[in-house]
């Protein structure tokens, strides 16, 4: 017999998201993020990087800029397009970083219990101790400050988060007499975590990679806005703020639409992350 | 206080009880009918999913979101229920209705002493200082059999076991000096046996010390027997029969009410049987519930016209009702009530 | 009677539990506490008593879902305790169990034929086709239509999902079958359903239960034979018939007298069992049941009576016999 | 009561002038003590200050100071002989008592004093031999070799001279109780906010004309431009060139500014390939816009720079035609050297701002575009700024930002930057040039020094081992009632000058 | 409840270890020579090398490491590179700054985020939620950063409504005594009858206090609002309402006591964030607290004031929540002691 969608708890899930509005729109904007990315360079009207210093700081419209242009005299607009690029990279790597980690560890730490999850845990309770940005912080300045950097620090601080959601789903998840059952029957342990536990632990994962992206976007832009993530002249939103800063009194473009590049994305991620833990896991709100 | 058969203290009619839901809209309650006369204890029996804790709901007005009473009265005394304001439904509530729930280990607030939340009914509902408000909630928790209420009092819900808690449910219920009526929502089911009995035994005992009626939620043939005056047996958000506590246990007209009784294994007919005849199928979708009877894909009288249209109400002796075809097979003709 | 199957001897179950107060006090709770009992071939072991007294514990360490505190299961002469874990894993083939809750005992993100079909991909039943041709006779062998096969157990009820747990169980053909409250959780009308497909498949496959559950109506109904638990002890055992017309233990026909009979004709307004079941964490001194018990003497209140066999077969803990 | 409040970027971190090094103590330990001589007011000539005169020995080995008499310290105690040896010697002998308080970060860096290696023996000679009291009032500083250099040390606030009991008396918190000589005394500091002190009303010389002084800390160069705009401050150490640009507007804000003694230059390794073909430096200097950079990063703080020291220098070159920016030719010249389809380098940005670089990033982001235009791809790479300098140090770069601030003599520029040593950031090697070079350095014959220096300068633009990019220009915002401040050339900062209306 | 408190804090000590083992050894894998730093810009490579040797970065890494566990535990953190001043010293004096900034910050965003999950909730799907909801989500959506730009660019730039940066007008030449300016500044009130001070104290804080506020008053809101949902679907909020009770009680007496016990917790979660990680807005506001002075240390890569200073915030946010903890179990009568 053929595999019919309709038959899964996706299936219940898409209905129910199809039906939440917000969750909708947070699609929609991810949607429009995502094509933004990829159609950058159709999209630009200039190139991001070409400078022209004589008409640095054009009003937007002025000068055939949309958005103005910064103070090389670069496309604020065509920066930002591509601008979405980078955001879209430095989400998916850091949060492949946490998603694998945290997995692997929350995984091991939940099923097995004992000193391996003594040990881990310890591991984790230690990561968080440090404020999030500061770990990062500190990670980037000794790592030194790039664009690869900045993910694989945001990746690192996004860890224990993985881990503890995923622990506590297993051990949730451990309870149910299907795992005794399946155990009873002599699977092993690597059946039972990686097909019979980790499916059921999706969700809260799902919805956490969701809200996870935004968090990166943002971590990433403030990493570069302190001059530790991405360098020049790459156009990436929080580092076209951190240059724009001197022109809170002069240049309001300047500072004002990179931000709200950041603060829409971030938005989208949030309201579709926000929907589908509604939808997903309607425990675990906040 | 004697009993009353004849008056009736709430008068349910014609109730219809919706759930909006994104897959559709689920009538829990469907055009059901009763009435609870003083001091009686009728129990609504019937599965799971049902439409017991519904009904019940509807008639406290406290149906969760997005449920609403689409039409249908409930008549308390000579009002409406459904026509009160906020306001004079509060004073209705633990005052002259109580209903106590199924669940007593997550019925009673975390965070405020018994003291408090006995307290705050008496003072809501009667006009005492709070002394004597105390007063009498600890004499309340000594008539429910709460071993030295004036220090268990000063507890917190979590250092009470199941069957204690269950108590001070029923205590707080009964604050009133004049209850009117109990809603019982399976008061017990998630209690012992044993501690079920007791609870069981308490109700009925302050039941006959103050008259109150009292409609008892329940899906154990058992309680009804040991507790019920009178029996509606509810399927799928229909009321199908209605009897006499004996009249229903001893001639049970509806098929799925003999399917029920008949799938109790400590039925006596099963001395020594190794086999129980048991209702085959399973109780219906309340999405994709037809015109017709809820009852008919697992029913083993089923006609044609089951399918068609849900049969009206028959009575088969004075104060035994059903709805069956198969028992009126006539009244389809009549195309409305007998 | 049939020869033993399983021998349970002097089996304890010790957990360490960590108190809800603050000072997180670590306690011993005695969940299975010294019993002994054996499980003949082909009968139907009922198990009764009240919430928390320890009768999922004593399946569990049965089949070394938990490893015991003490004592030993003997099943065919092998103590299931010494068995390394490839024996083990054949010892389990012939020992299965049923859960009470239809929905956690199975995998929902598992279609229905992954479920029923994993015990027999564990043990090489066959190529994949002759897995899926077994899964199809299994499911109708429950009662279910095979072509539901490719779905969800959320897409089933209650009644329907402990089917395909039975068929799960019954799948590589064991001998045993622990069934722990699998028919509490349903409706009546249901609950009559699988009683009789239990009985059914006991019938045709010669199968023995152990039959778990805390109503005393079904587990009369089912089983052979009874055994009543308290706290964590056996205080009676007996064939069915001998405990249902004399049974002895004051707890036993505290039980009997507690479940409602179905008869509204006959409401006796006798005296109930008073007080709530103590906490195993901190059970009274000498006879459990002591404070709770009608015919208490001052034996009662320091010393745990020994089991006694008052007639063949029926064994008693009670200082009163 | 008047209050001269300054907005500077860089919070104070000690208040010792023996210790300090960066700009953010270095302006306040400047208006609290004084040095044995200081420079003209506005301008580069050294003169007398806690010393009335000072006599350097034939041989050149022994400077003797005369002590101003009756200065006393903020502490009432006597500015005399003794305190002048304390002074230098703590920083000078690791067994003097107070030397431990140190690092004393410009003393140990300028070599003036001997230098072992781990296992103690010596390793390099120091300047100094000994710092001896003749007599109350006059001390000598005697020298191991003959250095005529070395004068202008006691115009800088690290030879400052401060109360010995102040010391003894604070110890290690000396350096936030600073006590010294100068027009204004200290009384509060708040870490990394402000530093308050008031007016020294016994002060030896001209006596401040506010009573109140406050450095207040604006990290970030909009909000001190947005404060001064505001009122909150008085005048300011100057932001960025956009600022100015916006503060230019302001009519509340005038802005003085006047050549300083700085130019800011980007290297290319010679060491390494490409750079050490000449025909690709020549083509480096072709393909560079300064013009743009200084319109985009400095504006009013910079001006083209064309030889490596300032035109308002004795011996500055004005003949030599400075490369203009053709990317054709430069093309051409890569073209030449076999770099027809370009190459890719690393281009070092400098990370902090200085006198000389506003924002290396900057200059970085619009070299990179400049320099890909003639096929160079150049990576922008950035350190922590102690890296930074290491790594240009040790030659690990292609291309780096650099700059310098320097003394008003052509040896402190053309001498010191550009013959073996540390500093020879571009690793350029000429013997033609250094034989010129330090030639000129020991002839104090002005004319005959300024042909050497002419001749050396044509060598160093033909060879062109270096970018010239910016002289700085020393640029002070302030509000329009401030008055009589005065910028002096070497970036001292000093605010005694300046009333309020 | 002290033995708790003590078992709580023993507890600790594991953790701890693990944030100075991890602290140390990441940064001496840094790059960057704090001896070089200690320097400056142009210092010959022999002073490099003699301060090497004087800081004790020419030993194994193993011994570094026993001797930083050694001053660590009697809590010396050593002497930051840049300013020779013990670090410990160096973060103390600048922790009442961001402790007033933080607990301003967080009675807004407490006050606020409350008050709005409550409407929210109570008027659950209604315009008014929805609005709410959104903004919260736009406010923990928002880059702190900017949004500080921003409320520069507007109020105080454009609407001169605010200083820009800074703790008080210096002017006025305020004597801090407890250096927590507002509470110095009512001081005055008293003293002087003065309120100069204390508006400006208040006029300089308002700015950076709501750029701070931002995301904890939107969790706090959001919170807040699905807690009471949650609470409201409790049988025991059925249970209030059967007994007859006035909407009014059964809210804000059933429902929000229960359901403020998880938004404390979250509570003291944001404000152990505020107090260390107010990083952005510090240094966008010229506030002279830790966030700034550390970043300054990272950017400088003076290590010991890394090490010292992150060790540090790490225990403060560590012990916030410990504080957080123990309170929750105080408040809450489930939990028993
Ligand atoms: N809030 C709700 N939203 C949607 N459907 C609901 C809601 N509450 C109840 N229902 C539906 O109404 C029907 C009747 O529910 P009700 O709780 O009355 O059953 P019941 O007879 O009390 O069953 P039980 O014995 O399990 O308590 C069920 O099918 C249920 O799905
Ligand atoms: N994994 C465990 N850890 C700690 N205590 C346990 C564990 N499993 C069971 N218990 C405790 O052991 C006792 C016996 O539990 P068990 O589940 O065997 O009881 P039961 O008779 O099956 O009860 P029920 O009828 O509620 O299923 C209980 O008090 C229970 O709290
Ligand atoms: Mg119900
Ligand atoms: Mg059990």
């Amino acid at each position: 017999m053929p595999f019919n969608p309709e038959n899964t708890l996706w299936y219940d899930h898409w209905l129910q998201l199809k039906q939440n509005r917000s969750a909708l729109l947070g699609l929609a904007i991810i949607g429009a993020f995502v094509v933004v990315a990829f159609l950058a360079p159709v999209l630009a009207t200039h190139d991001p990087l070409v400078q022209n210093v004589s008409l640095r700081l054009s009003k937007p419209f002025e000068n055939g800029y949309l958005l103005g242009s910064d103070d090389f005299g670069r496309d604020i607009f065509s920066r930002i397009l591509y601008g979405a690029r980078i955001s879209l990279v430095i989400g998916a790597i850091a949060i492949g970083i946490s998603l694998t980690v945290g997995t692997a560890l929350g995984l091991i730490s939940g099923f097995y219990g004992g000193t391996l999850d003594v040990l881990i845990m310890g591991l984790v309770d230690v990561m968080l101790a440090f404020p999030y940005i500061l770990l990062a912080i500190v990670i980037v300045s000794i790592l030194g400050p790039s664009l690869n950097n900045a993910m694989i620090a945001i990746g690192i601080v996004g860890i224990p988060r993985f881990a503890r959601i995923i622990r506590a789903q297993v051990l949730a998840e451990k309870e149910n007499d299907y795992v005794m059952v399946e155990r009873s029957l002599g699977t092993s342990d690597l059946e039972l975590m990686m097909v019979s536990i980790l499916p059921n632990c999706m969700a809260p994962i799902i919805v956490q990679v969701t809200l996870g992206y935004a968090g990166a976007i943002l971590s990433s832009a403030a990493l570069s806005f302190l001059g530790l993530g991405t360098q020049p002249p790459t156009p990436e939103w929080g580092l076209m703020l951190a240059s724009a800063k001197q022109f809170v009194a002069s240049a309001w473009w300047v500072v004002t639409f990179p931000g709200v590049a950041i603060l829409l994305s971030v938005l989208g991620f949030n309201l579709f992350g926000d929907g589908l833990r509604d939808i997903l896991d309607p425990r675990l709100k906040d | 206080m004697i009993k009353d058969h004849q008056t009736a203290v709430l008068e349910v009619d014609r109730l219809v009880t919706e759930f909006p839901t994104p897959k559709g809209t689920i009538r829990a309650v469907n055009d059901v009918s009763f009435q609870l006369h003083q001091g009686e204890t009728l129990a609504l029996v019937g599965e799971s999913g049902c439409g017991k804790s519904v009904t019940a709901l509807s008639i406290m007005g406290l149906l969760a979101h997005p449920g609403r009473i689409s039409s249908g009265t409930i008549r308390y005394g000579k009002d409406d229920l459904l026509g009160y304001s906020t306001s004079q439904m509060r004073k209705i509530r633990g005052n002259k209705i109580s209903m106590i729930f199924q669940e007593p280990m997550t019925s009673l607030n975390p965070v405020f002493r018994i003291k408090d939340q006995m307290m705050e009914v008496i003072l809501e509902h009667q006009d005492l200082s709070s002394k004597a408000a105390f007063d009498r909630a600890v004499e309340l928790l000594g008539m429910v059999g709460i071993p030295s209420p004036e220090k268990r009092i000063m507890d917190f819900p979590h250092h009470l076991s199941g069957g204690m808690r269950q108590r001070v449910m029923i205590a707080m219920a009964l604050t009133s000096p004049d209850p009117g009526i109990l809603i019982a929502d399976e008061p017990t089911t998630a209690l012992d046996v044993t501690i079920q009995a007791q609870i069981l035994q308490l109700i009925r005992k302050l039941q006959e010390k103050n008259g109150m009626s009292l409609l008892l939620i329940t899906h154990d043939m058992g309680v009804v027997a040991k507790m019920a005056d009178r029996v509606a047996v509810m399927y799928a958000g229909k009321k199908i029969e209605e009897a006499d506590v004996i009249e229903c246990f001893e001639n049970p007209c509806h098929p799925y009410t003999r399917g029920l009784l008949n799938s109790i294994p400590s039925n006596k007919k099963y001395k020594g049987a190794n086999r129980l005849e048991a209702i085959q199928g399973f109780v219906p979708n309340l999405l994709e519930l037809g015109k017709g009877c809820p009852f008919t894909n697992r029913c083993t009288v089923a006609m044609d016209i089951c399918q068609a249209a849900f049969p009206s109400q028959a009575q088969i002796i004075e104060g035994h009702h059903v709805c069956c075809h198969a028992v009126n097979p006539t009244d389809a003709d009549k195309g409305g009530r007998p | 009677m049939n020869p033993s199957l399983v021998s349970v001897k002097h089996l304890k179950k010790y957990f360490t539990v960590k108190s809800d107060t603050l000072w997180g006090k670590k306690s011993i709770l005695k969940a299975v506490d010294d019993v002994s009992f054996d499980l003949y071939a082909c009968e139907t072991l009922g198990v009764v008593g009240e919430s928390g007294c320890g009768k999922s514990t004593v399946g569990k360490t049965m089949l070394r879902l938990h490893e015991r505190t003490d004592g030993s299961v003997w099943y065919k002469e092998r103590d299931i305790y010494s068995l390394d874990r490839h024996e083990l894993k054949q010892v389990r083939r012939q020992m299965q169990m049923i859960f009470q809750d239809p929905f956690s005992s199975l995998n929902p993100r598992k279609q229905v034929r992954d479920i029923v079909a994993q015990p027999l991909r564990i043990f090489n039943q066959g190529t994949r086709q002759e897995i899926q041709d077994k899964v199809d006779h299994l499911l109708e062998e429950v009662g279910l239509n095979p072509k539901f096969k490719t779905r969800y157990p959320h897409q089933f009820s209650g009644g329907q999902r402990q089917r395909i747990g039975i068929a799960r169980a019954i799948a590589l053909e064991p001998e045993l079958i622990i069934c722990d409250e699998s028919v509490s959780a349903l409706d009546v009308s249901i609950q009559a359903q699988v009683l009789n497909l239990l009985l059914e498949l006991q019938e045709k496959y010669r199968l023995t239960y152990m039959f778990i559950a805390h109503d005393l109506s079904v587990v009369e109904f089912i089983s052979t034979r009874i055994m009543v638990m308290y706290l964590g002890k056996i205080v009676e055992q007996a064939p069915k018939d001998t405990l249902v017309d004399n049974h002895l233990h004051p707890y036993t026909a505290s039980l009997f007298k507690a479940s409602p009979d179905i008869d509204p004709r006959n409401r006796n307004d006798e005296v109930l069992l008073p007080g709530d079941v103590p906490s195993p964490l901190d059970p009274p001194s000498g006879c459990y049941f002591h404070p709770r018990c009608p015919r208490c003497m001052e034996v009662c209140t320091h010393t745990y009576p020994e089991t006694r066999e008052v007639a063949p077969g029926h064994w008693v803990a009670c200082h009163l016999y | 009561q008047k209050t001269l409040v300054y907005g500077k970027s860089q919070a104070a971190i000690a208040l010792d002038p023996g210790v300090v090094d960066e700009g953010g103590s270095s302006i306040v330990v400047s208006q609290i003590f004084d040095s044995l001589l200081a420079y003209e007011p506005g301008g580069t000539k050294v003169i007398p200050a806690l010393a009335e005169k000072y006599e350097i020995s034939a041989d050149g080995k022994e400077i003797t100071f005369f002590l101003r008499k009756g200065v006393k310290f903020h502490d009432g105690t006597d500015m005399d002989a003794d305190a002048v040896v304390f002074s230098l010697a703590r920083q000078q002998f690791k067994d003097h008592p107070y030397n431990q308080y140190g690092p004393w970060k410009y003393w140990d860096t300028s070599g003036f004093k001997d230098m072992f290696k781990k296992d103690g023996s010596l390793k390099k000679k120091g300047i100094i031999k000994d710092i001896v009291k003749t007599d109350d009032h006059t001390v000598k500083v005697l020298l191991n070799k003959a250095d005529a250099a070395i004068m202008v040390n006691f115009t800088l606030y690290f030879t400052s001279i401060v109360s010995p009991t102040a010391v003894k008396k604070y110890g290690a918190d000396f350096r936030k109780n600073p006590v010294g000589t100068g027009a204004f005394k200290f009384v509060k500091w708040v870490k990394d906010d402000h530093v308050l002190l008031k007016k020294n009303k016994a002060y030896w010389g001209e006596k401040a004309k506010v009573d109140n002084l406050v450095f207040k800390v604006f990290p970030d160069a909009t909000a001190r431009s947005m404060a001064l705009i505001k009122g909150e401050v008085d005048i300011i150490e100057p932001p960025d060139a956009d600022n100015l640009k916006e503060l230019e507007k302001n009519p509340r804000v005038k802005i003085m500014s006047k050549e300083g003694l700085t130019m800011g230059y980007i290297c290319m390794n010679v060491e390494r390939k490409p750079f050490d073909n000449k025909l690709v430096r020549q083509a480096v200097n072709h393909a560079i816009d300064k013009n743009e950079i200084i319109q985009a990063v400095y504006g009013k703080l910079g001006s083209a720079a064309t030889m490596p020291l300032p035109p308002s220098l004795w011996g500055f070159n004005k003949n030599i035609a400075p490369y203009t920016y053709d990317p054709g030719k430069a093309k051409e010249l890569l073209a030449k050297a076999g770099h027809a389809d370009g190459f890719e380098v690393d281009l070092f940005a400098l990370p902090v701002s200085r006198p000389y670089n506003p924002n290396g990033k900057k200059v970085g982001e619009i070299m990179q575009a400049q320099l890909k235009k003639v096929g160079i791809n150049a990576k922008i790479v950035t350190y922590d700024i102690g890296t930074y300098w290491d790594k240009v140090d040790a030659g690990e770069f292609d291309m780096c930002m650099t700059g310098w601030s320097g003394e008003p003599d052509p040896n402190d520029w053309l001498h010191r930057l550009f013959t073996a040593g540390y500093l020879n950031s571009a690793r350029w090697k000429n013997d033609v040039y250094t034989d010129l070079v330090t030639r000129a350095r020991s002839i104090s014959n002005v004319a005959q020094r300024t042909g050497l220096y002419e001749k050396a300068q044509e060598i160093i633009h033909e060879e062109a081992p270096i970018v010239m990019l910016a002289y700085g220009v020393l640029t002070a915002p302030m509000r329009d009632n401030v008055e009589g401040h005065i910028i002096y050339p070497s970036s001292k900062l000093v605010l005694r000058h300046i009333s309020l209306k | 409840m002290i033995k708790y408190i003590t078992k709580r804090l023993i507890l600790l000590i594991p953790t701890l270890f693990g944030v100075v083992t991890i602290v140390f050894f990441m940064m001496s894998l840094a790059p960057g020579d704090p001896a070089r730093l200690a320097l400056g810009a142009h210092a010959t490579p022999e002073a490099v090398e003699a301060m090497r040797h004087e800081l004790g970065l020419d030993r194994p890494l193993h011994i570094q490491y026993l001797n930083y566990l050694k001053q660590v535990a009697v809590f010396d953190f050593g002497k930051s590179i840049k300013t020779g001043e013990p670090v410990l010293y160096e973060l103390l004096s600048r922790f009442p700054a961001t402790i007033e900034l933080s607990v301003v910050s967080i009675i807004i965003s407490t006050i606020l985020g409350i008050l709005a999950g409550i409407i929210s909730a109570t008027r659950q799907n209604s315009m008014i939620d929805f609005g709410a909801m959104f903004a919260a989500l736009v406010g923990v959506s928002m880059p702190v950063f900017w949004l500080a730009l921003i409320l520069i660019m507007v109020f105080s730039v454009g609407l001169n409504l605010f200083p820009t940066g800074g703790r008080i007008n210096i002017r006025l030449f305020m004597d801090p005594l407890t250096q927590f300016y507002l509470l110095d500044a009512i001081v005055y009130i008293f003293r002087e009858g003065d309120f100069s001070y204390f508006l400006s104290a208040l006029k300089h804080i308002i700015l950076p206090a709501v750029a701070l506020a931002t995301i904890p008053l939107a969790v706090i809101a959001r919170v807040t609002r699905s807690s009471m949902l949650e609470v409201v679907r409790q049988d025991y909020i059925r249970t209030a309402r059967a007994k007859g009770l006035s909407e009014r009680t059964v809210i804000y007496k059933h429902a929000l006591r229960n359901a403020l016990l998880p938004v404390i917790t979250i509570i003291g979660i944001e404000f152990g964030y505020n107090l260390a990680g107010a990083v952005l807005t510090e240094e966008i506001f010229s506030w002279p607290g830790i966030g700034r002075w550390l970043y300054s240390a990272v950017t400088a890569r003076d290590i010991p004031a890394v090490q010292g200073g992150v060790i540090l915030i790490a225990v403060v946010f560590v012990l916030v929540n410990l504080a957080v903890d123990i309170f929750y179990a105080y408040i809450n009568p489930k939990i028993r002691y």
